[in-house]
């Protein structure tokens, strides 16, 4: 060879654009990481503060899936509009919680109301976007919970900029970002992934993965060999675990926490698991998934696998078990209480929060509607 | 997500808009074989509204395609599609979850025929379900006709009739240009004495018609607002008004020869749409009519529509929703006394 | 692609609005450390058009932002970080590369201070460059105005002067609403005697301006087309017209009081803007000066707008653009022999 | 450990919902793919029609360069509104007609004008989108090229809509999309990859990685190992090429042609580039990158590089040479007497192909214009 050609060897590496990163770092585990009915429960027993750890976990699952029964009902009830269930999803819900500390920010997308609820929001400020009285109905400065996401994917990016702005001004927030893995296949996922990777910002992204968008399966979503390998083309880390497995879940979620707010980097989680009901109440899963597949995951039920494992491991026993079912029937009574109690309603709200101030013409426009409110209270008046 | 579907209890002889439509589709696919569905969830599931229930079953997966969840991704492919001589007809699931597909409409499914000089038409029908009252939650209720009508290259259609529902979608589908066909979801379920059997011929596009004849005054309106309108000139009789009622069905191109001799005939007219006023598809009708009926007009074009607000909460939707009693106030605004 | 930076010849104290856009950024970026810039070449380069130069060396390529090449994660990056308290200054790099971030301003800008009750106001300035005239290739002479205008939950403004540029830039950046901020990129480089060492205070947002009082009709108009009004009531002397003209300079808000007075003063108007006709912001103003002036109105409220066609290829654009000519042949039409 | 951890081990694999690929042959090579100065390009020589073939190419090298310095001139000279040069970029431009048979489809982005020559459109038609007096110029159905697309990586889909709909017809089409690097970060990028992915559609993806994104470098693109990485979070194939080896691309580009055309799949090609002229001609490239990084470049010039190596292997000689640059100056003169022609332009061409028939509005919008042409023609005949 000339020496022309060593020349141009030593350009044509990959790294002719300037340093890029090794792939094989960013590849996530070839199998899910699963802690449950493996040697890493008993490490995690057997680890200080690992039994409380469990326990806890376990109680979340208990009252996560009251949350979701309670709201289904309601919404049976015609108590809320519609209600996208997260039955079967509440290992991923609530170990979103315990991943987070405080400062922490979390942007969740429409399904996600027991995550929120498990990071401390009052259900019924959680649902009021699904009960139909308001769009966002808590504060979300108060938990650090960004409002519930109905554009898909669309808050990905908000997570991404909040986290890098964390970073800018010095704090160790991370931000947590909840996407489906219908989501993951808008535009704005990408755009999210990428400016987290150039920007390094301490972000994790947890998609999950429970195998259909409203009715298409992820074969017609996706070819990829796993949804956590897109991670490796925006060079951060992709993490695979078993989203069935509140433990699993727990624990690699907060190893991208960790990661991402030591500095190392974003990361994408795949969790993979399943919805047990509907899309919503207003869906007919008949139409597009067998009897028999749903009765396979529920085979799979993330509470009764945790359920059966902690008892097996002598984690809990019947006292914990009653216990978290106290718990639970504690928030369902207080959801049922809630929702009983008209919302508050004032028409005139609709313009009081467009703008900073309302503009000369909404201030036209609701003395218009104030006027029209004011005879039909004196035409009920008459009567 | 997904808001209800109402149950479809049949009366003998009554169509919904949802089974015109879906009838529609049908005919097209069946008559043309270059006429391929795609979307969210139109192919196993038939749609979330169901309008393209059976179509996957009888045509085949890939005359009905379930598309991986992003808009841009399915406009984009359309126009594909259609560069290579087919004729794709979208469905958006939601009004507000085609803005994603905003850049795709605009800049390419809107221009490419002008941009090869008419060598490459993109027949694309995109079909949106729009508008509110449905109870849906934010994002599902937006009306965006305005977006659309504004943007040149672009016919935007939208049905308020059982009959029209089926004869526009037939004619969007059949249209060399590219179609907005906007669906008012929450007449899906409104039944009609339409039969099935013997559909009306496909009419072009650009025509509006006439709904009600009236002598005092003349509502303009279109798609969700038309019943609403129509109702309102039922209850006007008590105050003495005879109300005309004209239903646009197309928004653009502009049947400005019915309009305008409807508006000339009462010399009064009263705007109604949904969507937000502010520089709405109403600010354009308004003008224009003033414009060419400038001297027979006894009053100021008025406009009742939705506030300058995004959409509300489902319950307070009534309030912001253009209704019966807004429109009669409208009316009595037209300067009678003089 | 990029467009031509034309070259800033400067006149002893005439300053460009580019360099007045820039001036503003940078009192913006030094008075308040939550101020930061983001977007496409902004950094290094100081952006295609310039206005950005200098900013990322003075303040720091943190506070002045390459970002990757993606318009709605550019914007949706920028709701993140205004939610953490920061004021994004958003770059488009030209009009028509806004429409993929349509869905991040439709659906989370423009409402999530409506949508948390006010919790989480979004104080987001979006910067576009846009119009014509600047001899662009497809794609980088759209005025999209009406489409921002038409979206409750924005502020649409765009200004017309060197003084004006300055000023509300830094106004919108103080806003603590989204502001879409408009900028003529033909006028980019046109001059003015403006002091950039004591600029005007900031003014608030929503008001019009008279830029030049007359009798005979009132020209109404914004941005690009501010100087072709201006030229074309000089022009209009010879015909024995002496023309107001007002300058809106912010199109949502409205300033109807300053609009209504100017067109009662003279009892016929012409509204001129670049953009599309059909549903355009012009429909808005022809819409409400007849509403709200109708019994002092001599004629029709006519418009004088671009085309209802994509865009023209650069060498095509003068027959598309209002010009004198087209102006003055409307205020021909304004009925002046009745 | 029991029968139910068993059970879930088998369902915890990836496979959890539905076949999923393995990611190993998705995998792009690690290093760009190299013939010039490797051995491969002996084995070429010596292949049958390896010389006519390497000819070829170098031919078309010599006449692209060419082409970009006329339509460099041509702009210098008023006669061009804007060029963005493909200079440095040749072998990429040029190796995309070689690897496409008549049938297949060109999908070029604002810069791949050369591309669409060397496919067989004219130069006067390619260039009317930046000389200034029409969009696209030329006929797409003459040679399958599509038009330009100046909206960065919006083409992306339609390409693969395209190969979707000739797979369906049963035709053995090829689509082929060129995009930059920075294009890469696109929306539209990430669901045109996915959707060829999931519908297995006959397309290529090129992508010229050429450093640059205007001003914006790689690495504040993308924090990827290689774009080419990004293959892997589709499930399709990744490929990685010096794209300044012209047979190195012909060879790569037309394998992955060849993969996409038998149903294998789509793939994703990145060439690794370098432009070395500035953005366009209205760009101030000193502004980001230094003198010695474009002179590095330089000396990788893909025609000298050609050259060179042609020569050393004996496939080109002084003949060669001189038939390539007659062909170039044949090109260039032709150009210049185009382009000297003023173009035609009908105003009244602007309501023409808005619709298939004009509305009524653009009808008397038509009019109006008419009416002024005519005054205007009036006023000048009177002079
Ligand atoms: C941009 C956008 N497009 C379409 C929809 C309508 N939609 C609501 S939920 C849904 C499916 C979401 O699937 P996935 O992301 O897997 O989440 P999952 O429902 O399984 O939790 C769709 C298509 C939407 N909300 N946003
Ligand atoms: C959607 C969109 N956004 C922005 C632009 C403006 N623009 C034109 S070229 C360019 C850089 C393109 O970089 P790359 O994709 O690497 O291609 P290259 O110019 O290097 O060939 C930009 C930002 C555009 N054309 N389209
Ligand atoms: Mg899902
Ligand atoms: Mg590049």
């Amino acid at each position: 060879m000339t020496v022309l050609d060593h020349d141009l060897a030593a350009a044509w590496t990959p790294d002719a654009h300037g340093p890029r990163r090794d792939p094989a770092p960013l590849l996530p585990d070839r199998e899910p990481v699963r802690v449950l009915g493996t040697p890493a429960l008993r490490r995690t027993v057997d680890s200080p503060g690992g039994r409380e750890l469990l326990r806890d976990l376990h109680r979340r699952l208990v009252v996560g899936r009251r949350f979701n029964q309670q709201a289904t009902t309601l919404t049976k009830q015609g108590r809320l509009a519609v209600y996208p269930a997260s039955t079967g999803q509440e290992a991923c819900q609530i170990a979103v919680a315990g991943a987070l500390r405080p400062g922490d920010w979390l942007f969740p997308s429409y399904r996600d109301t027991l995550a929120v609820v498990s990071r401390g929001v009052d259900p019924l400020e959680t649902l009021t976007l699904l009960r139909g009285n308001a769009h966002c109905g808590y504060d979300p400065y108060q938990h650090q919970v960004a409002p519930l996401s109905t554009p898909l994917a669309t808050q990905a990016p908000h997570a991404v900029g909040l986290a890098h702005a964390a970073r800018m001004r010095g704090d160790s927030t991370v931000a947590l970002a909840l996407v489906g893995d219908g989501g993951t296949s808008e535009g704005d996922f990408h755009e999210a992934l990428n400016f987290a990777g150039v920007l390094n910002a301490p972000v994790v992204f947890l998609v999950q993965n429970n195998g259909y968008a409203i009715s298409v399966p992820l074969a017609k979503q996706s070819a990829a060999p796993t949804l956590a390998h897109k991670a490796v083309g925006y060079g951060i880390q992709g993490r695979l675990v078993d989203g069935n497995d509140a433990v699993a879940v727990h624990t690699v979620l907060s190893e991208a926490v960790q990661h991402a707010r030591s500095g190392e980097g974003p990361v994408l989680v795949e969790a993979v698991t399943y919805r047990l009901e509907a899309h919503t109440n207003a869906d007919d899963a008949g139409r597009y998934r067998s009897a028999e597949e749903v009765a396979d995951w529920q085979a799979r039920d993330p509470l009764t696998l945790m359920e059966r494992h902690l008892r097996e491991a002598g984690v809990i026993g019947d006292a914990e078990v009653a216990a978290a079912t106290d718990e639970a029937e504690q928030l369902a009574d207080r959801m049922r209480t809630l929702f009983h109690v008209k919302p508050d309603l004032d028409p005139m709200s609709l313009f009081e929060h467009v703008y900073a101030e309302p503009t000369p013409q909404l201030r036209e426009q609701a003395a218009q509607l104030a006027a029209e409110l004011a005879a039909e209270a004196a035409t009920e008046d008459q009567r | 997500m997904t808001t209800a579907t109402p149950s479809r209890t049949r009366a003998a002889g009554a169509t919904t808009l949802a089974s015109a439509l879906n009838r529609a589709l049908r005919d097209s696919l069946r008559e043309d074989p270059s006429v391929h569905i795609l979307g969210e969830d139109v192919g196993t599931l038939g749609g979330v509204f169901r309008i393209t229930d059976g179509l996957a079953a009888e045509f085949g997966a890939d005359r009905c395609l379930d598309t991986p969840l992003a808009e841009a991704g399915i406009l984009g492919t359309a126009v594909g599609m259609a560069m290579y001589g087919l004729r794709p007809v979208v469905e958006m699931q939601f009004d507000a979850f085609a803005y994603p597909a905003f850049e795709q409409l605009v800049s390419h499914v809107a221009r490419m025929r002008n941009r090869t000089a008419g060598r490459m038409p993109l027949p694309i029908t995109v079909r949106i379900p729009y508008g509110g009252g449905i109870g849906g939650v934010e994002h599902h209720s937006d009306s965006s006709e305005a977006y659309y009508a504004h943007t040149p290259g672009l016919h935007v259609v939208t049905p308020a009739t059982v009959a029209d529902g089926y004869g526009l979608l037939r004619a969007a589908i059949a249209s060399d240009d590219p179609v907005v066909f906007l669906e008012p979801k929450r007449l899906y379920w409104s039944k009609e004495d339409w039969s099935a059997e013997a559909p009306a011929p496909v009419e072009p596009i650009g025509r509006a018609v006439v709904r009600r004849r009236g002598t005092s005054a003349t509502l303009i309106t279109y798609g969700p607002s038309l019943p609403v309108c129509l109702e309102a000139a039922e209850a006007a009789k008590a105050e003495g008004w005879d109300l005309a009622v004209v239903d646009l069905r197309s928004l653009a191109p502009f049947d400005d020869e019915t309009v305008a001799a409807a508006v000339r005939a009462t010399g009064r007219a009263v705007v109604v749409h949904e969507s937000s006023g502010f520089a709405g598809v109403g600010a354009e009708i308004a003008a224009r009519v003033s414009e060419r009926c400038f001297h027979h007009l006894a009053a100021p074009v008025l406009r009742v529509t939705g506030f300058d607000i995004p959409y509300p909460p489902p319950m307070l939707e009534q309030h912001h929703l253009p209704g019966v009693d807004r429109i009669l106030d409208a009316v009595g605004r037209l300067q009678w006394e003089q």
